[in-house]
């Protein structure tokens, strides 16, 4: 038996007191991808925020590798990439500065070659030094993608990463995601619609 | 190393072309000139008031720009990836304060002389004016940062915190004003220095801490 | 193509000023080595000043060019607004940065009078007090055509502020006025306008003349300049 | 109709939301106290300068509110809704102006006799302090509104509203200031109060025009 | 032969200085839905925004029932329902309010019948007194649609309606689109992802 990588247990979360789910459990083991459904408000975003541990969580436990996370968070963070409802990016710098710094935050050396992987993966070569306040919705969202891909994580939370992509885009992302899971890397998605080959949770039901 | 990522990161931002610094500091003489212009052009009366002046320009140069300091963050989900990055998040609030001082206190101690030299002052208050404003304005950095943070998001308790915050600035602003008056009527100014010092410090040590905190609230 | 029609007026403006530029650099060269001749070296030295008043020379002209500057700038703000001249806004961003840099002329000369005449670089006198804020109305303009990315946006905003600041120099400098004579200044020197010396009016003149001409020859080569770079820009986005 | 609605939601949104007024008073008032503090005791000083540095200070502390009045509904979209209302656009400027004076102009006023009174100014002085205020500061929001339209979408937008702004208000604050000066020293006001109602009216029959274009051209 | 309710030709629009179209020209009777589609940076959110005149054209003329609406932009205006790419409402407002006021602002007379029935529509009732700061994604996005059910204009123009949106939400909007249309009105959507029953026009390509 494989043993998980990730262990969710037990999760409940509130939000402005109002309970948003109960008793929350799964697990994951390296190359498997989890894609979150559900009605509008039934927890995505919010089960994800809690795993990044952004939004405290009542009960429960989230361990990584047998660990509890909270016990350092720090090495926790860095082990996540993060991708919100909303892109992130700095309107002022250029789509690739966005990425660089995003590295650099990361507490990584900027990795300038991964960067640039990243961009052309997601046909963003062309674009990459336009102010990011100059682009598209769709543009914008791939450059954040971009940013998770070069990140260098072994779990990505991506919050519906298919917003605004145009089919190329979508299809770039699916394959992003195959390569990081072929790496052993571990992915949890909420999304309304499907992706290829995830594993299905459903919130709210 | 992320410390310093996000402080370039945030002078990036602010240094994308030269000509925003000198808004600052146009901004700065600006304000100045406001008050010959409301209290009259006598220079007795310009030289009393100008640590009063040069001081209250500061803060509101401090002020109007921290404003934003998080709130654009927030607003644009960029906060998110600051509250994941693995290291304190003090230091994430201190490399942007930082950031801030850099282009908004560094730039006004240089170039305050001119204008307190326009107000009248002498050569000695003119030294202790860069003085006192290379070590009180951090702390306006700083508390300007809290009442920024604390601002972000909806609470209602927000608002009555930033009114605590800004009279935190008080102390700050008292001893910088009270250290040239004195440089001006021939006491020594060490004193004020000192505790000015003291203030910088003091809010050195404590204030990231409560910005940290105020963040991780807005975060969720 | 569109972008071509955008061109087209400033692309004749630019066969027409690189025409104009060389012969109007060489009278300006003439009229101003003429005139600084004729002012620091035959000029007589004024009975009261000295051979301070020489600073007079490039200190009046200076301000008179920076307050016809911004006029000239709300006019160019205006035809920019009402009918979208493309060279307008070129000519503008041109044309502040001019004028801004004689507002600091005057500025410094009559600082450095000041220190010789009044004891001091700087007295808050009414007509110094506008002037300063004039000079800052010209650093706004640069500074908001320029904050922005996209830089037909950064016109069009810096013509609004061209225009309204028009409107308003004249109340500023009402205010101002007011503001001075209520408070009574303790006292300060100047010199009468009008009774001022033929040996000194002529050159002072002659230099009007001469400083005008280099504000018209550089606002044309800046112009040239910014319809390149403009040019450059547009190429840069055919991506 | 649309005007009216428009003003309501931005009260609303102020009294949901009311840290940010809170900060701008609380500005105001440290502002304002730091010059007793550095000049010194003497009253009669004090009251000399009493109306230029209220002025000043109201003049910031409009300022500091005014850099988000257009922002926030040009970052969130709401904007493009006024953009696309069937009404002129001049009407939505003027009571976006109108109702950041009713939240920042009108509290000022408010309080502006409070500490006039620490400052020794007598009830005369007072009453006069608070009709100028009542008079004067819808020009500022104008202003500033101006200011805060025309800085949209620009980089560091804060210092460059002010940059841009405070020159055009020193009329304003010349003439507010001086009415004050006037009634202490036993002069007439009447005069200046009647060319900042002057000047007041103008802002009212000219800016919203300004605004409105400004505004257009950042949803663009 | 039914003649066009709007009529664009030879539409051309520029960005930062960048070509975006040239020479666009389509023409819609009532009951028509436009489907816009096309890669990321393809012009679909310019072209909206050039149709509402918020971004000015370089060249072309918009036509309502023969008109030119540069003529009249008030009146035009006033046929528009806008959704964005950002939903425009207000965090500190209820979802409620938010819509009440944009009708206010449309200049109607607020109409709160019609505002109960939209936000029924889009299952919001439950959450019509929640601020707007506290609701998922997904519900902002169903009330800034609520907002444009509730603005009773003849012209719809939606910048991915569906974004964000869960499969009954979705449902929601497909059917207040096919009442819309029934009752004459036109629609032009940029989007993704397929819309039942509409024309396309891929930009772009
Ligand atoms: C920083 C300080 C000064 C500034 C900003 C300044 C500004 C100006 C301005 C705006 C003018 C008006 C020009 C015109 O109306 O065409 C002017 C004229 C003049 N200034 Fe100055 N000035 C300064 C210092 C001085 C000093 C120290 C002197 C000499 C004592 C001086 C002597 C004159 C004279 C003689 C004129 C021309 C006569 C007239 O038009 O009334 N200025 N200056
Ligand atoms: N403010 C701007 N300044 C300069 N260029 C811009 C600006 N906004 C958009 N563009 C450019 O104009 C082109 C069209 O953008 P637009 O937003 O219309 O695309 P879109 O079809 O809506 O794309 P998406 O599917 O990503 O939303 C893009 O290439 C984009 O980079
Ligand atoms: N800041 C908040 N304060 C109070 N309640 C909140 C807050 N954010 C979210 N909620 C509520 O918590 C519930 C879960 O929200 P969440 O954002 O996790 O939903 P979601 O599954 O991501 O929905 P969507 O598909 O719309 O993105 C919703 O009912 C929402 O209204
Ligand atoms: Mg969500
Ligand atoms: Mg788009």
């Amino acid at each position: 038996m494989v043993s998980a990588v990730l262990e969710v247990s037990g999760l409940a979360c509130r939000r402005g007191g109002r309970r948003v789910f109960d008793n929350l459990s799964f697990a994951l083991t390296g190359g498997e991808l989890l894609a979150l459904t559900g009605r509008n408000g039934s927890g995505k975003t919010t089960l994800l925020r809690a795993l990044a541990l952004l939004v405290p969580s009542l009960a429960g436990t989230i361990r990584w590798k047998g660990a509890d996370v909270h016990d350092d968070r720090e090495n926790w963070r860095a082990k996540l990439a993060w991708l919100g409802h909303q892109d992130g990016l700095k309107g002022d710098l250029t789509a690739a500065e966005n990425i660089l710094v995003a590295q650099r935050l990361r507490g990584q050396p900027a990795d300038v070659d991964r960067v640039a992987h990243a961009l052309s993966a997601f046909d963003l070569t062309a674009l990459k030094d336009r102010a990011a306040r100059t682009l598209s919705a769709g543009q914008r969202r791939r450059v954040a993608l971009a940013r998770v891909v070069a990140a260098k994580a072994p779990l990505w939370l991506l919050d519906e990463p298919l917003n605004a992509l145009d089919a190329p885009a979508q299809k770039a992302l699916n394959e992003g995601l195959t390569r990081h899971l072929a790496e052993g890397g571990l992915a949890i998605a909420a999304t309304h619609a499907p992706l290829d080959s995830a594993r299905i949770l459903e919130l709210g039901a | 190393m992320g410390f310093g990522a996000l402080f370039l990161r945030d002078l990036r931002l602010v240094w994308r072309r030269p000509g925003d610094v000198a808004v600052v500091l146009a901004f700065f003489v600006v304000a100045t000139v406001l008050f010959p212009l409301g209290i009259g052009p006598e220079s007795n009366l310009l030289a009393r008031i100008a640590a009063g002046v040069l001081w209250a320009a500061a803060l509101f140069a401090s002020m109007l720009s921290l404003d934003r300091l998080f709130a654009a963050d927030y607003e644009d989900g960029a906060l998110d990836l600051l509250l994941l990055a693995p290291w304190p998040l003090e230091l994430a609030a201190l490399a942007k304060c930082a950031a801030h001082w850099v282009v908004t206190g560094l730039p006004l101690a240089v170039l305050a002389p001119l204008i307190g030299g326009a107000f009248g002052l002498d050569d000695r208050s003119l030294l202790v004016l860069v003085l006192t404003l290379l070590v009180g304005t951090p702390a306006l950095s700083l508390i300007g940062g809290l009442a920024a943070a604390l601002t972000l998001g909806a609470r209602r308790s927000g608002a009555l915190l930033a009114l605590l915050a800004l009279p935190l600035c008080v102390p700050t602003l008292i001893f910088g004003a009270s250290a040239i008056e004195a440089t001006a009527t021939g006491e020594g100014f060490w004193v004020h220095l000192a505790i000015l010092g003291a203030l910088a410090l003091m809010s050195l040590a404590t204030l990231p801490w409560a910005i940290a905190a105020a963040l991780r609230q807005a975060g969720e | 193509m569109a972008d071509l029609h955008f061109l087209a007026n400033p692309a004749r403006f630019r066969r027409f000023s690189q025409r104009v530029l060389p012969a109007l650099w060489l009278v300006t060269a003439l009229a101003l080595v003429i005139g600084l001749y004729w002012s620091l070296v035959i000029a007589p030295p004024d009975y009261q000043q000295g051979d301070t008043v020489r600073i007079m020379f490039l200190h009046v002209p200076s301000a008179s060019l920076a307050m016809a500057g911004y006029l000239l700038l709300a006019a160019l703000g205006a035809s920019l607004l009402v009918w979208r001249h493309p060279l307008a806004a070129l000519m503008a961003r041109a044309t502040a940065p001019v004028g801004a840099t004689y507002a600091a002329v005057c500025l410094i000369t009559g600082s450095l009078w000041g220190r010789p005449m009044w004891g001091t670089y700087w007295v808050w006198d009414a007509r110094l007090t506008s002037f300063l804020l004039l000079f800052f109305l010209y650093l706004g303009h640069i500074a908001l055509s320029r904050a922005y990315d996209d830089s037909e946006r950064g016109d069009r905003a810096a013509a609004i502020l061209a225009v309204v600041g028009a409107i308003n120099v004249p109340i500023i400098k009402f205010s101002v006025d007011w503001w001075n004579t209520l408070h009574q200044p303790a006292s300060i020197m100047r010199l009468d306008g009008p009774s001022i010396d033929p040996s000194l009016l002529w050159p002072l003149l002659w230099m009007m003349g001469a400083l005008a001409l280099l504000f018209v020859a550089l606002v044309l080569m800046r112009t040239e300049t910014e319809i390149d770079r403009r040019r450059l820009e547009i190429a840069e986005n055919q991506d």
